[in-house]
């Protein structure tokens, strides 16, 4: 047991700063279930003296599922779907973190085409996921018009997906020993055309949304989240690295094929403001677009003709033992705890959701800000309810 | 016979909202009495062909009972509310004083005599302002520091004090 | 194969009839008229012409006074419900155009010109909802508080020469007058509605638009100082004779003076970046939240009928009015169009920016435009002085200067020209071809 | 045309109305609305003296006064009541007995 002295943000306010000293009465604002800018049926209660925010404490289960006693219950084949329901922006990472821990523990080889085709439909789903997410904090932040920019780029994404696996949000398309089915013919041109056309678009929207000067001003110096404090709190994906720590997955530990692509890890830098404010960790997420169409360039590169499917049996069965695997999903390190008794379901499924850990660190960011910076942070830590209550 | 209808009207209009003050509990529906007198006492400038200061009158006033109304709202809780009335004792001596001035009020006004001059045309804004800054030069000047020194005061008086005094800023210990 | 069979929508009665003969008339007349487009305008023209005329020669002198007062309040308050109804279609055919989408395309049969129509019926259809804890009257009375003073400042705001329901002598402050009494509205609304995302949005809309009031009102107080009136037909009359005679490019100071009129008509309007009142993704909707059915329609149309008169404020003040600006005859259409230009920049400006934070907007007003405009008031006063045939020659370099600020007004709107043509043109290239494959009728 | 009687006895009636809620009321923020009543009742006066010939244009341009300095005024009361406020919770101005902040 260790002691950490959390040093909080010293003002999250700068300029214009509502006068400490003017207290009227307090007032507690039930902010969701159903609310605009909690991003699905997430509840805070919010501790307000006027605009400013006192205390925020979130409370969940709105969407509890019972997802991991339902992996006890059905076969591994059967919970790939289940996985889908996760994270249902990112159901293709989900996917795959399922079917590389279900691997491990089974010793089950992968031929390098579904290997491929895993990586570059993991990626396209980044890309999509981070559109849903930086597309939606503009709208958190009053532009309505980059959200549906990103959802025109998103619609090709989401057509891609169509053609490799016939659904549109909920995929089950990576499953134990490769992916369901061959992607079509002329897919990976289309998919390169996407890359082509997608690259530009980015610039368009850093001009639209990113450098805005509103937009800066209300994102940057909010929600200042030091890196000592997100390593506390354990926050994975771009929320850590918008505090400036290069961590990420696919290099510190690689998994599927991730070692073999050239890319980089942006952090945030505090351009506009300080390291971890809520514009960092907006534009690592931009930036980390622009790293996925560079791995899945090369991924396409790489992808050669070959079988699709490992010779796995219908029904799965597992040495008994257990395993515990994380990927870097869009929002951070979805980890599966798997412990096997031999049988053909888990005798336990833990599933660590990035979103979850994240959010842990609204309570500790939000006090001092103004009520509209709640809907800045919670766009800018970017959960998915789904994965919070699993 | 119409600007006697209007007058009533306008006239009408301010004292139901006098009285309604008086009766009503909720600091917010006051303040929109309040705006209904003021609306009402524009009305009867209007009436008189003083058109600036009407305007003037629902310019300012309006802003005024905004900036009362979200003090109102700010400083006020409904559950205090209905315990900031008078009680009847003191109500019925309320009324009895306000009778007493108001019926000697009334009869000096009926009893004494006005010796009305020429009816002065309707002014327009020029010529108030050309009286502001000729005749009244002094008074405007001195006014002008007057709302120079209530501002200062009042952003004096407002302003925000020691840090220490800042909203909870919970220093907590996070054990691993 | 499993097919699910939705009820079709039914409209009934009165609706039913309306909705029908929209579409029926829309899907046979508009594609009719477009045909003859440019005779169908040309008539238009001729019919406006024929009205104005009209108007002049037999409603102005007209009759009794208040046969004449009564038909031009109606007229006004048809003008403001049109104003309304087309504000609230266009907004959603501009946002629609802005974010590569169509807008509204199917009610009424030509690019959805009766949705407004539509969504008015169905908000009258809608249920009456009053929240329990609300207070009930307050609750009831706040859309007329706010819809009846954004009425009644189009009585003094002059179409024209003589169009222009009372003319007096301070109607410039009684326009702003009008519009600061919507304020009152939005926060009985926001308190009576017993919400808290209602009593965010009132409290916020109270202090935004006190202080937004200010800079708005010396902005226009520099202009009135150069011509001497606070009468708006004095004003509008004060700049005919085109283009270079507008006040916006008489002095420096005016031409800054227009637009911080323009940012902070913004914040009065509620309109984004300032639409914090209402911001939908922090207090769901402000202080409308609780507000359904016909009430909330009448908070939509005070806040179009409150943009289309802070235009045509602009317009009067700034931009020569009802004047042409190549110097034909001036007419009410030539206020129309500018104002119509200036409520299309503020759907624009909504559907490009982000929105601003409470004490942002707070900061902006007091430290920056508050003393910019006092600077601009000051400065326009020094101008006024120094114009005249006392200093020659810096009357003769005043005299001169209209021109140049013209030529650079002129600039900038053949670049707001330039670049709409472009996008027009190359708008396959701007939107991209998947996202015209993906649009109905593409 | 109207005499002079009607708004003097209008203003005599808003004047009482404004001292009876300055009275009666306990709420500060109310007592401040009391106040604008009777600058209402003393601005309806002047205008009408200078409408009927007394005074000519002054009452007009008093009544202006009138109106600048009622916004004054409320701007340093509301500034009052919210020292008044921190210091004692409350704007019930009977708990203000302690003289001191």
């Amino acid at each position: 047991m260790k002691e950490i002295e959390v040093h909080y943000p010293p003002e999250v306010l700068q300029e214009g700063e509502v006068p400490s000293d003017i207290r009227t009465e307090e007032l507690v604002l039930n902010m969701g279930p159903q609310h605009p800018s909690t991003h699905g049926v997430l509840r805070v209660i919010l501790q307000t003296d006027g605009e400013l925010v006192l205390k925020a404490t979130p409370y969940l289960g709105y969407l509890h599922r019972c997802a991991e006693k339902i992996a006890e219950k059905v076969t591994y084949r059967q919970f790939t779907p289940y996985t889908d329901r996760l994270d249902y922006l990112a159901a293709m990472n989900n996917n795959l973190g399922f079917a590389l821990t279900v691997e491990k523990l089974g010793g089950i080889e992968i031929p390098p085409r579904a290997d491929y085709l895993r990586v570059i439909l993991a990626e396209l789903n980044r890309i999509a996921s981070h559109l849903m997410a930086t597309g939606s904090y503009g709208l958190d932040m009053g532009a309505f018009t980059p959200l549906i920019y990103c959802f025109r780029e998103r619609e090709w994404i989401m057509d891609l997906f169509e053609a490799a696996s016939g659904a549109r949000l909920t995929y089950s398309y990576i499953t134990i020993g490769g992916v369901r089915e061959d992607v079509p013919e002329g897919w990976t041109q289309k998919c390169r055309e996407f890359l082509d056309y997608f690259e530009p678009k980015i610039t368009e929207y850093n001009n639209l949304l990113s450098f805005n000067h509103i937009f800066i001003q209300r994102t940057a110096n909010v929600g200042i989240c030091p890196p000592e404090l997100a390593l506390a709190y354990g926050l994975t994906g771009p929320c850590l690295r918008g505090s400036g720590v290069p961590w990420d997955l696919r290099k510190a530990m690689p998994y599927s094929r991730y070692g073999e692509f050239q890319f980089d890890i942006p952090v945030g830098r505090g351009t506009y403001g300080t390291v971890g404010d809520c514009w960092d960790r907006y534009f690592v997420r931009v930036e980390e677009m622009v790293q996925s169409v560079r791995i899945i360039r090369q991924a396409l590169d790489k992808l050669a003709d070959g079988p699709i499917q490992a010779k796995v049996p219908r029904v799965v069965k597992l040495p008994a033992g257990e395993v515990y695997y994380e990927v870097e999903n869009p929002r951070g390190q979805l980890g599966f705890h798997l412990v096997s008794d031999g049988g053909t379901s888990p005798y336990r499924l833990k599933i660590r959701g990035p979103s979850f850990c994240n959010l842990s660190i609204l309570p500790v960011l939000a006090p001092n800000c103004l009520l509209a910076d709640i809907a800045a942070l919670l766009g800018s830590i970017d959960i998915v309810m789904g994965e919070v209550d699993r | 016979m119409l600007e006697t209808m209007i007058f009533v009207l306008f006239a009408g209009l301010a004292v139901v909202a006098g009285i309604a003050i008086l009766l009503s509990t909720s600091i917010v529906r006051m303040a929109y009495w309040l705006i209904t007198m003021l609306v009402a006492v524009a009305g009867l400038y209007f009436l008189m062909g003083a058109y600036f200061l009407g305007v003037m009158q629902i310019l300012v006033y309006v802003g005024g009972v905004a900036v009362l109304l979200v003090f109102g709202v700010m400083l006020t809780s409904r559950q205090l509310a209905p315990t900031l009335r008078p009680g009847r004792a003191e109500a019925l001596w309320l009324a009895a004083v306000a009778a007493v001035l108001l019926v000697g009020l009334v009869l000096s006004i009926l009893h004494a005599h006005w010796q009305p001059g020429t009816i002065v045309p309707a002014n327009s804004a020029a010529e108030i302002g050309h009286s502001l800054l000729g005749e009244f030069l002094g008074p405007f000047e001195l006014v002008s520091v007057l709302l120079l020194v209530a501002m200062l005061g009042a952003a004096y008086l407002a302003r925000p004090k020691a840090p220490t005094a800042g909203p909870q800023h919970i220093k907590e210990t996070t054990v691993l | 194969m499993l097919t699910f069979e939705r009820p079709p929508v039914e409209y009934k009665g009165l609706s039913r009839t309306i909705v029908r003969l929209a579409t029926k008339w829309g899907g046979i007349g508009i594609p009719l008229l477009l045909r003859f487009a440019w005779g169908v305008f040309l008539a238009a023209v001729v019919v406006l012409i024929a009205f104005v005329w009209l108007v002049q020669h037999f409603i102005n002198p007209l009759l009794p006074w208040f046969v004449r007062d009564f038909v031009v309040v109606v007229g006004l308050l048809a003008f403001v419900c049109i104003v309304a109804i087309i504000g609230i279609w266009g907004e959603r055919k501009v946002s629609g155009r802005i974010q590569s989408r169509l807008g509204p395309m199917r009610t009424g049969a030509w690019h959805g010109w009766a949705q407004s129509l539509a969504d008015g019926l169905k908000f009258v259809q809608k249920e009456d909802l009053i929240p329990a804890a609300a207070d009930k009257p307050l609750f009831r009375l706040a859309p007329y508080l706010a819809l009846v003073p954004a009425f009644c400042a189009y009585l003094a705001i002059p179409f024209g020469v003589g169009w222009v329901f009372r003319e007096a002598d301070v109607s410039l402050l009684f326009v702003l007058a009008m519009l600061a009494i919507e304020v009152l509205g939005v926060i009985m609304a926001g308190w009576a509605s017993n919400s808290k995302w209602s009593l965010y949005g009132a409290m916020r809309e109270g202090c935004q638009l006190v202080s937004y009031e200010i800079p708005m009102g010396l902005s226009l107080l520099a202009a009135v100082l150069s011509v001497g009136s606070l009468n708006l037909t004095e004003l509008g009359e004060a700049q005919a004779g085109g283009w270079f005679a507008w006040l916006l490019f008489q002095n420096p100071f005016l031409f800054a003076a227009f637009f911080t009129y323009y940012i902070a008509s913004l914040a009065s309007c509620k309109r984004a970046p300032f639409d914090l009142p209402e911001g939908e993704s922090e207090l769901v909707a402000g202080f409308h939240t609780e507000y359904s059915g016909f009430r909330f329609v009448m908070f939509f149309f005070a806040e179009y009928a409150g943009m289309f008169a802070v235009s045509a404020l602009a317009t009067i003040i700034f931009l020569g009015g009802w004047g042409s600006p190549i110097g034909g005859p001036s007419s009410p259409l030539w206020f129309l169009a500018k104002s119509t230009f200036l409520v299309w920049v503020q759907m624009w400006v909504r559907w490009t920016l982000p929105r601003i934070r409470i004490d942002q907007v707070m900061h902006a007003c007091i430290k920056y435009l508050l003393p910019f405009t006092l600077l601009l008031f000051i400065g326009s006063s020094f101008w006024q002085l120094y114009a005249s045939p006392a200093h020659p020659l810096f009357a003769s370099l005043a005299r001169l200067l209209p021109y140049g600020l013209g030529t650079l007004g002129l600039l900038l709107l053949g670049l707001y020209f330039f670049g709409a043509g472009y996008g027009y043109y190359y708008r396959n290239r701007l939107v991209g071809q998947m996202a015209r494959r993906h649009l109905p009728g593409a | 045309m109207m005499g002079l009687t009607p708004y003097l006895i209008l203003s005599a009636i808003l004047l009482v109305l404004g001292i009876a809620i300055v009275i009666s009321k306990r709420n500060a923020i109310a007592m401040l609305i009391g106040v604008e009543f009777i600058l209402n009742a003393a601005t309806l006066n002047l205008v009408a003296f200078s409408r009927h010939g007394i005074g000519a244009l002054s009452g007009q341009t008093a009544a202006l006064f009138v109106i600048v300095l009622a916004a004054a005024e409320a701007v340093v009361a509301l500034a009052i009541f919210l020292n008044f406020y921190h210091t004692i919770a409350t704007v019930d101005i009977d708990q203000g007995d302690q003289l001191k902040g």
